[in-house]
């Protein structure tokens, strides 16, 4: 096969002849290629991001084609980060579009050994419902003081820092709403 | 962040990292920034390029430290003696800023005369209750005032309500602006310090006079009005039982060099996770609502009882009630109003301390039955994995959302036995949604979404959007009044398309608006307390002024000035830099051409940044005697969130360990307390649990060590994001332990070769890394070993390791309930373990004790766990 | 002509530009064992390792510092040499000299004879085996036909790499030395800027020891310098093998 | 979870870089070799790439020197008239040149592009002149074997490209970084030239059936091993310059291989002295020899790889 291609493609032997580039070294061995290379990000789409490893907030560029990611790197444009990344933030595009996330929800019951995969819809429910069953059964009215508490202590959350301004406040809202005050997440200092 | 909220008002970095490149020295201290913060680091280059001086302060030698014109290795859990010590330079050797600190500090504040100092009481200040185990702060306040608030960091012992808002008369405390009252709080300092001699920083932190004065030198030379200085930290200085008080030192140092609110001063807070800040800001912690609201707690019957605590005599603070209404306005929409106190009965009340570790054991003590874990990796990146694990193996139901299967959603696979059930829900990737961080200089910034999230994955926008959509449902028919609440929830949001809510709609929210006008709020000072305004977080009120989305501007940096105003949007009134009144002196000039910021141009406060202060006060205005509120704040009052609005070099409330920072050493150490008999802070909370041993408080046979732990680039905390990517695994693929030279050979170490590292708690076991980078110090006359051990591995990923906070036990600052992770001893061997958990039978008697015979009885501990039956 | 200029002063050593270079590029890694040389878990350079960070520790202070030890990191790359050993040495014409002074390995050409791997005096162009062909840094040949830096020098958070017009980078480099030995860094110098084993680099670097320290050659020189020599020296031998066996032949 | 150790999820991500396409197994290649405390170096590491030619090569060396100077020989043979070994040496050249290209194709990364070597003429690469000067012989051996005057012509053609054919590969080896192999950039031609002679005429030995053929034969052989053995001592002394860039010559399998051909080309020679030698003795001066021709190939080619193991070789052999 490849002998064709070479014959399709000029053969460089002749390039060489021609006055230019006779040690073959340099523009006379050029693949068409080599000739008509283009970053891949030529003609994607750019989608304004932050980096969501540390707190520096660096600016990230996400290129899409077809709805898939190609690259992400640094944002030229950040007052913080000029364009640059630390390895972390470089390796964004492993982060998010590696075979190592979960695309399904799981559930494990008591004492089982394996995961099972639920529908999301079935898997919202039970934990709403969860979620309903322990508040009722562990409401604090009062406190041993008998000042009025409003709360229960069986339900507790853990997680935020990693999280959006919006999700942090749309989970406070709803856990005061129901009672949880055992709310917490990395930023203890 | 109560160090820096007490001292200045405020609790977040004072400073943005760019302006990191104006300051003429920088101690980088706690931190590891060129490791753990590269991207920010360059600023600090900059400044290097421009010729200041780098100090790294670290018990090894790192990467930052290659970079430094001087690297400090100090003993770890000594810091406060190395800063005591720079702050007695200061002032045996006048180099205070005095044009400085008296008008803008609390220096010159004469404090009531039943206040005893540690020095006095051997490691104790006045108003320690033995039988509570806390302390009564009332002898700590200025002399002659009812009481002083704290503004940055709420109470966390609330008193009874009553008597409307505090410390309206502290204004008319006494002051001694001469400075030489015994009792000044300038004086004070003096007494307090007094010890923290370069002969005491080489006895306990093992740094040479020489070198401690180097430092000393540096910063002092770079201090007035043509030069400033910064200090970097991270959670090498809060995650310790007196961690606050870190700060507070640095804050002390900062306030008498005169560097806060100027360019190339500041204490910056480096913070570790992309929204660690807003997640204080608009905070899924316990103990407070968005914008440091404090919780309801349950000494607070009434609204009125809840608003004359938190309500201040003087300072922004003083419009609380604003802020609180506005909050349940936006919270629960027309179903609060003043008939039914805003809702405020509807609030759950904390009773105490309700935090990460409190809970975990609770949990373990099967009080906890349904357990929300979002985008967080407990059983690794938390203290004592041990306990989090069985916590967790004693849960009803455990809910985690993550993006790959990580330890905390598998620990049940070496416990099959465990009745606890399991969702998983696989979470959205920041390319997979809109929303904000907000990053370590306060500064909110919005990502876009890129692509759809795959299969089932969600935000946890989304998530949280159905479930209560879910639950609303569920308890739509209740007549329970305890079910009032979630019916009147406001939980209308515009979706984008069904089931995916519009993250804009949300900040919409929480910038709140006029309800009358029905317009967006601009700035905070517009809340009102009669319920005609709504806003999510009043700190955040701005963030969507005119209906914009601010934090999704993104002017280039190359077509704006290095403050760069017009990128993303910070709290509080897109300010970069906090208390930029004092950048100018009292009468408003700046203090210098060189360091000119923000300054009175006759009419009006301008310059490079928006001026943290009311726009048009001029310099020159004073209060009246009777004024209260914003009225109080006079035109030399640069920290407006305070009271008196002055910076607290000494700190009359607001902290639960001290208005001081005072030397204690940690929770297990290696030496006896060499400045006090008092062996540990008083106040710090213990977990006494079988699973939670402690080593003896020094001269431990069995954990001759002192461990410490911390981060490395390649890797991010817990490791969930970073373990599974093959491109930072190889960087560095497997757990490993740092030595140095000389311990190797005492124990018989080969580099490259396997280790076991032994606490009361658990062992792990890794790979050895013999360097030079590691030294022993001379500490008290003893050579001191300290072993690093980085933190990011665990059971599953595509490198795995044993975690090291296996291997540390519960014990935290009272301030805040941080952990103490970095200094604790253990110790090492050759080889690899054999079982992983161990419960190390306490030794019959301790060497010492941590505390004062009688003056920390252990079973009236407050916040304290009793043993559990064996 | 386009180029590196590495400023080792002010590498920390974060390995961003290892992992932008495998981001951009794609490569696979590179194994995941912990090598014992302080933080180098990547060793050398290599088919699909085209930066690597090395670090060296050493028990004596940096010029200019207070510190009693130091710790030098450098991010290494494939040279670019005015005069490539790789290149010359290639028999199919896939290693190129490209328009911006670069030296780029045409994938769809190369064909593993291995040669290139052998004539590059900084062990730098290597072959995968289970791929058959060589592979080295391209200076981001794609990127920079768009006028876009390499990854690698976009995303150094220091600026210890600067990528850049040759020219301007070395009066830049030049002057980067005065300043550090004027702050007292006196064992700082540039290597590989010029060279005349090499004709330069086109990748060059601000070093604080001995090459060696970093394994770099103290005295590169490509090949082909020596071919003639050998050229002559074969055709003498041979010249000698066929008289001898003519006068062999003709002798009765 | 290793799979082609990017790990990218094809329905998220799409790989499309220029790396994108390099084959990966997930297999570790080229493991970094244990470090060692050595302050002088990086850990002790290679500073170069050992050579990546599997044995194929070396022995290329062999069989492309034997076919090369078959050709000559037989062409000279054919200056003196008539003989069967001229026909036998065109056989052998042939023969040779269809091997040499089997065993330069086996060893290529990717054989199907082969071909892509003659691709351009670069005049700065041995191994692309190699390529022409191989495919010449090639043709011109084929054409030896057509019979009259067309072979004759051809068998001439041959015999002036299997002499440089015999020793190019010498200029090869010295075109690299490898410290042995570039010092010895003047002295491995002869060698190489020596050796290949050997292989010929040790060969010839063995099959020279007439008087008068052997006599010729046998002249040139002794000549041939006494050139290789003096060319031994030169090739070694010139390398010898750097001592670190010698050792791979006196230790190791390099080490061994060099006594061995010495060893063989001797003994070989031995024979070849003793005059009257029965038939026997002439087969084994012609096995000897070979293995002796076989041996120099490959020891220098151990030599090379031993000598980038090194770093100091490297290192010291740059600053001398």
């Amino acid at each position: 096969m490849s002998f064709f291609r070479i014959l399709g493609e000029k053969w460089p032997l002749l390039r060489q002849a021609q006055p230019g580039d006779a040690s073959g070294l340099g523009s006379s061995a050029w693949t068409d290629r080599s000739q008509n290379l283009r970053p891949r990000l030529d003609g994607a789409e750019v989608h304004k991001s932050i980096c969501p490893y540390c707190a520096v907030g660096c600016g990230q560029d996400v290129y899409v084609r077809d709805g898939r990611i190609i690259d992400i790197e640094g944002d030229n444009d950040s007052p913080i980060s000029r364009g640059r990344l630390c390895p972390k933030g470089a390796a964004s595009f492993q982060l998010v579009t590696g075979n190592h996330r979960q695309k399904h929800v799981l559930y494990r019951k008591p004492r089982g050994t394996e995961w099972q995969q639920l529908s999301l819809e079935q898997a919202m429910e039970m934990v709403a419902e969860r979620v309903r069953k322990t508040r009722e059964e562990t409401w604090e009215a009062k406190d041993e003081k008998g000042s009025p508490v409003q709360r229960t202590l069986g339900i507790a959350h853990l997680g935020g820092a990693t999280l959006d301004n919006e999700e942090n406040y749309l989970l406070k809202k709803l856990y005061t709403a129901l009672g949880v005050i055992q709310v917490e997440n990395q930023a203890r200092i | 962040m109560p160090g820096l909220g007490i001292s200045f008002g405020r609790g977040g970095a004072t400073t943005f990292v760019q302006d990191l490149q104006h300051s003429d020295v920088i101690v980088i201290q706690g931190s590891n920034m060129a490791e753990c913060h590269p991207v920010a680091f360059q600023w600090v280059m900059e400044a290097k390029a421009r010729g200041a001086k780098i100090v790294h302060v670290d018990p090894r030698f790192t990467r930052t430290s290659a970079m430094a014109d001087l690297h400090v290795p100090i003993r770890a859990g000594s810091d406060i003696v190395f800063l005591g010590g720079i702050i007695h330079y200061i002032l045996e050797n006048d180099k205070a800023f005095k044009e400085y600190v008296i008008p803008y500090t609390n220096a010159a504040n004469i404090i009531d005369p039943r206040f005893r100092d540690t020095e006095e009481l051997d490691g104790f200040f006045s108003g320690w209750r033995a039988d509570k185990g806390e302390y009564d702060e009332e002898s700590w306040r200025y002399q002659g005032v009812e009481e002083v608030p704290a503004a940055g960091h709420k109470e966390v012992v609330p008193k009874e309500g009553g008597g409307g808002p505090r410390g309206k008369d502290v204004k008319k405390a006494p002051r001694d602006e001469t400075l030489q009252h015994p009792r000044c709080v300038y004086q004070l300092l003096r007494k307090h310090y007094a010890r923290y001699t370069p002969e005491k920083v080489e006895e306990i932190c093992g740094v040479p006079p020489k070198t401690f004065l180097q430092v000393c030198e540096w910063l002092t030379q770079n201090s007035g009005r043509e030069r400033t200085g910064a200090f970097c930290y991270a959670v090498g200085w809060t995650q310790h039982t007196v961690g606050v008080q870190y700060i507070r030192s640095a804050a002390i140092i900062q306030m008498l060099l005169g560097n806060m609110g100027r360019p190339g001063g500041g204490i910056m807070a480096l913070r570790g996770h992309a929204s660690i800040q807003g997640s204080t800001d608009i905070p899924t912690l316990y103990n407070l609502l968005p914008g440091y609201i404090p919780m309801a707690h349950a000494k607070q019957h009434s609204l009125k009882d809840y608003l004359d605590v938190n309500t201040a005599g003087g300072g922004f603070w003083s419009n609380f009630p604003a802020y609180f209404v506005s909050l349940m306005k936006a919270y629960f929409g027309d179903a609060v109003s003043k008939d039914n106190q805003w809702g405020y009965p509807w609030l759950p009340s904390v009773t105490g301390d309700h935090s990460h570790m409190t809970t975990v054991s609770d949990m373990t003590q099967g009080k906890i039955k349904g357990y929300f874990v979002m985008g967080e990796n407990p059983v690794v990146g938390s203290t004592n994995g041990g306990m989090q694990r069985d916590g967790l193996a004693k849960l009803e139901w455990l809910v985690v959302r993550d993006l790959a299967m990580i330890e905390t959603a598998e620990f049940w696979r070496e416990r099959p036995e465990c009745e606890t059930e399991v969702f998983f829900f696989p979470a959205a990737a920041h390319t997979e949604k809109d929303g904000s961080f907000t990053n370590t200089n306060r500064l909110l910034q919005w990502h876009h979404k890129a692509v759809e999230p795959p299969g089932d994955c969600k935000s946890e926008l989304d998530f949280v959007y159905e479930l209560g959509k879910r639950l609303k449902a569920a308890y739509a028919s209740s007549t329970d009044p305890k079910d009032k609440p979630i019916q009147a929830l406001a939980w209308n949001y515009r979706e984008i398309k069904p089931g995916e809510v519009d993250a804009d709609a949300v900040l919409e929210e929480i910038n709140g608006k006029n309800l009358v006008t029905g317009k967006p709020l601009s700035k905070y000072g517009e809340l009102k307390d009669d319920g005609t305004t709504a806003a999510g977080c009043w700190i955040y009120v701005g963030c969507r002024a005119d209906g914009v989305n601010q934090p999704a501007r993104r002017k280039p940096q190359r077509e704006q000035d290095w403050v760069a105003r017009e990128w993303g949007w910070s709290w509080p009134d897109n300010r970069r830099m906090l208390y930029n009144r004092a950048s100018a002196d009292p009468d408003g000039k700046p203090w210098s051409e060189r360091k000119r910021y923000v300054y009175w141009n006759g009419e009006k406060w301008t310059g490079f940044d928006t001026a943290d202060f009311i726009p048009d006060r001029p310099p020159s205005y004073r209060p009246g005697p009777d004024d209260t509120g914003v009225k109080a704040i006079s035109g030399i009052d640069p920290f407006i969130m305070q009271v008196d609005g002055k910076a607290w070099l000494y700190a009359p409330s607001g902290l639960l360990d001290g208005p001081m920072p005072t030397h204690y050493e940690p929770e297990e150490g290696v030496v006896p307390n060499a400045m006090y008999r008092q062996e540990c802070n008083p106040r710090r909370l213990e977990y006494h649990l079988r699973r939670n041993r402690y080593h003896r408080a020094f001269d431990d046979p069995r954990y001759p060590y002192v461990l410490t732990t911390y981060r490395l680039t390649e890797h991010h905390t817990a490791g969930g994001m970073s373990r599974w990517l093959s491109w930072l695994s190889e960087l560095m693929p497997e757990m490993f332990c740092e030595v140095s030279h000389e311990l190797a050979a005492e124990v018989g170490l080969k580099n490259g070769g396997w280790a076991t590292v032994t606490t009361a708690r658990a062992q792990i076991e890794c790979r050895v890394l013999v360097t030079g980078r590691m030294r022993p110090l001379r500490i008290q006359g003893r050579t001191v070993h300290q072993i690093g051990l980085p933190y990011h591995w665990g059971s599953t990923g595509l490198v795995r390791g044993d975690s090291t906070n296996d291997l540390i036990a519960f014990v935290a600052d009272p301030n805040v309930q941080i952990q103490e992770s970095k200094a604790f001893t253990g110790n090492i061997r050759p080889g690899r373990r054999e079982q992983r958990y161990r419960i190390e039978p306490e030794l019959a008697e301790l060497a010492e004790p941590r505390d004062l015979p009688g003056l920390r009885p252990y079973a009236t501990q407050p916040m304290q766990h009793n043993p559990e039956k064996e | 002509m386009k180029g590196f200029f590495t400023d080792t002063t002010l590498c920390i050593g974060c390995k961003a530009c290892e992992v932008a270079c495998k981001q951009w590029n794609q490569l696979p890694e590179d194994g995941l064992h912990l090598t014992g040389m302080s933080y180098d878990n990547t060793g050398h350079l290599g088919s699909s390792t085209w930066r690597h960070v090395s670090f060296v520790e050493r028990p004596v202070p940096l010029g200019g510092t207070l510190s009693n030890f130091s710790w030098l990191m450098m991010s290494d790359v494939c040279k670019h040499c005015a005069r490539a050993g790789c290149l010359e040495a290639c028999p199919t014409g896939a290693i190129v000299r490209t328009e911006f002074g670069s030296v780029y390995i045409q994938p769809e050409i190369c064909n593993g004879c291995g040669y290139c791997v052998s004539a590059c005096p900084f062990g730098v162009v290597d072959r995968r085996e289970d791929d058959g062909r060589a592979w080295k840094c391209t200076l981001c040949y794609d990127r920079l036909k768009a006028d876009m830096k390499p990854a690698c020098a976009k995303s150094c958070p220091t600026e210890s790499i600067q990528f850049g017009d040759l020219v301007q980078l070395k009066v830049k480099a030049r002057q980067r030395v005065e300043e550090l030995h004027a702050r007292g860094m006196t064992e700082a110098y540039l290597y590989g800027e010029e060279q005349e084993g090499t004709g330069g680099l086109n990748a060059f670097f601000l070093l604080a020891d001995k090459p060696e320290k970093y394994n770099l050659p103290p005295k590169p020189e490509v090949p082909t310098k020596r071919a003639p020599k050998s050229w002559l020296s074969m055709g003498a031998a041979i010249a000698g093998l066929a008289a001898l066996m003519l006068t062999a032949a003709v002798t009765p | 979870m290793r799979t082609d150790g990017r790990n990218i999820d094809p329905t998220l991500g799409i790989l499309s870089g220029e790396g994108s396409h390099q084959r990966a197994t997930g297999k570790l290649e080229h493991p970094t070799p244990e470090p060692q405390n050595d302050p002088d170096s990086y850990y002790g590491l290679p500073m170069l790439k050992a050579p990546v030619w599997k044995a194929s090569i070396p022995f290329y060396f062999y069989v492309g020197g034997l076919a090369g100077a078959s050709a000559a020989l037989s062409a000279a043979l054919q200056l003196r008239g008539s003989s069967k070994l001229i026909r036998t040496g065109r056989y052998i050249a042939f023969g040779g040149a269809a091997v040499s290209a089997a065993l330069l194709i086996e060893d290529l990364g990717i054989k199907k592009r082969f071909i892509y070597m003659m691709r351009v003429f670069r005049p700065s690469s041995p191994m692309n002149v190699g390529t022409w000067i191989l495919s010449a012989f090639g043709g011109a051996a084929t054409g030896a074997l057509v019979p009259g005057i067309i072979g004759d012509i051809s068998a001439g053609l041959a015999a002036l490209c299997g002499l440089p054919l015999a020793g190019y590969t010498s200029v090869l080896l010295s075109n690299t970084a490898v410290p042995i192999w570039a010092e010895g950039g003047t002295s491995m031609p002869p060698l190489f030239v020596a050796s290949a002679a050997v292989s010929a005429t040790s060969v010839f030995e063995a099959l020279a059936e007439t008087k008068r053929d052997l006599r010729v034969v046998r002249r040139l052989a002794i000549l041939a091993k006494l050139s290789e053995l003096l060319t031994h001592l030169t090739f070694e002394k010139s390398v010898s310059r750097v001592p670190e860039v010698a050792k791979p010559l006196h230790e190791g399998v390099s080490g061994a291989l060099w006594q061995a051909a010495r060893v063989g080309v001797g003994a070989s020679l031995a024979l070849s002295l003793w005059p009257k030698a029965p038939r026997a003795a002439r087969i084994a001066a012609g096995v000897l020899g070979t293995l002796g021709a076989i041996a120099t190939r490959f020891a220098v080619f151990e030599a090379g790889k031993a000598s980038v193991r090194d770093p100091h070789a490297t290192f010291e052999w740059q600053r001398a």
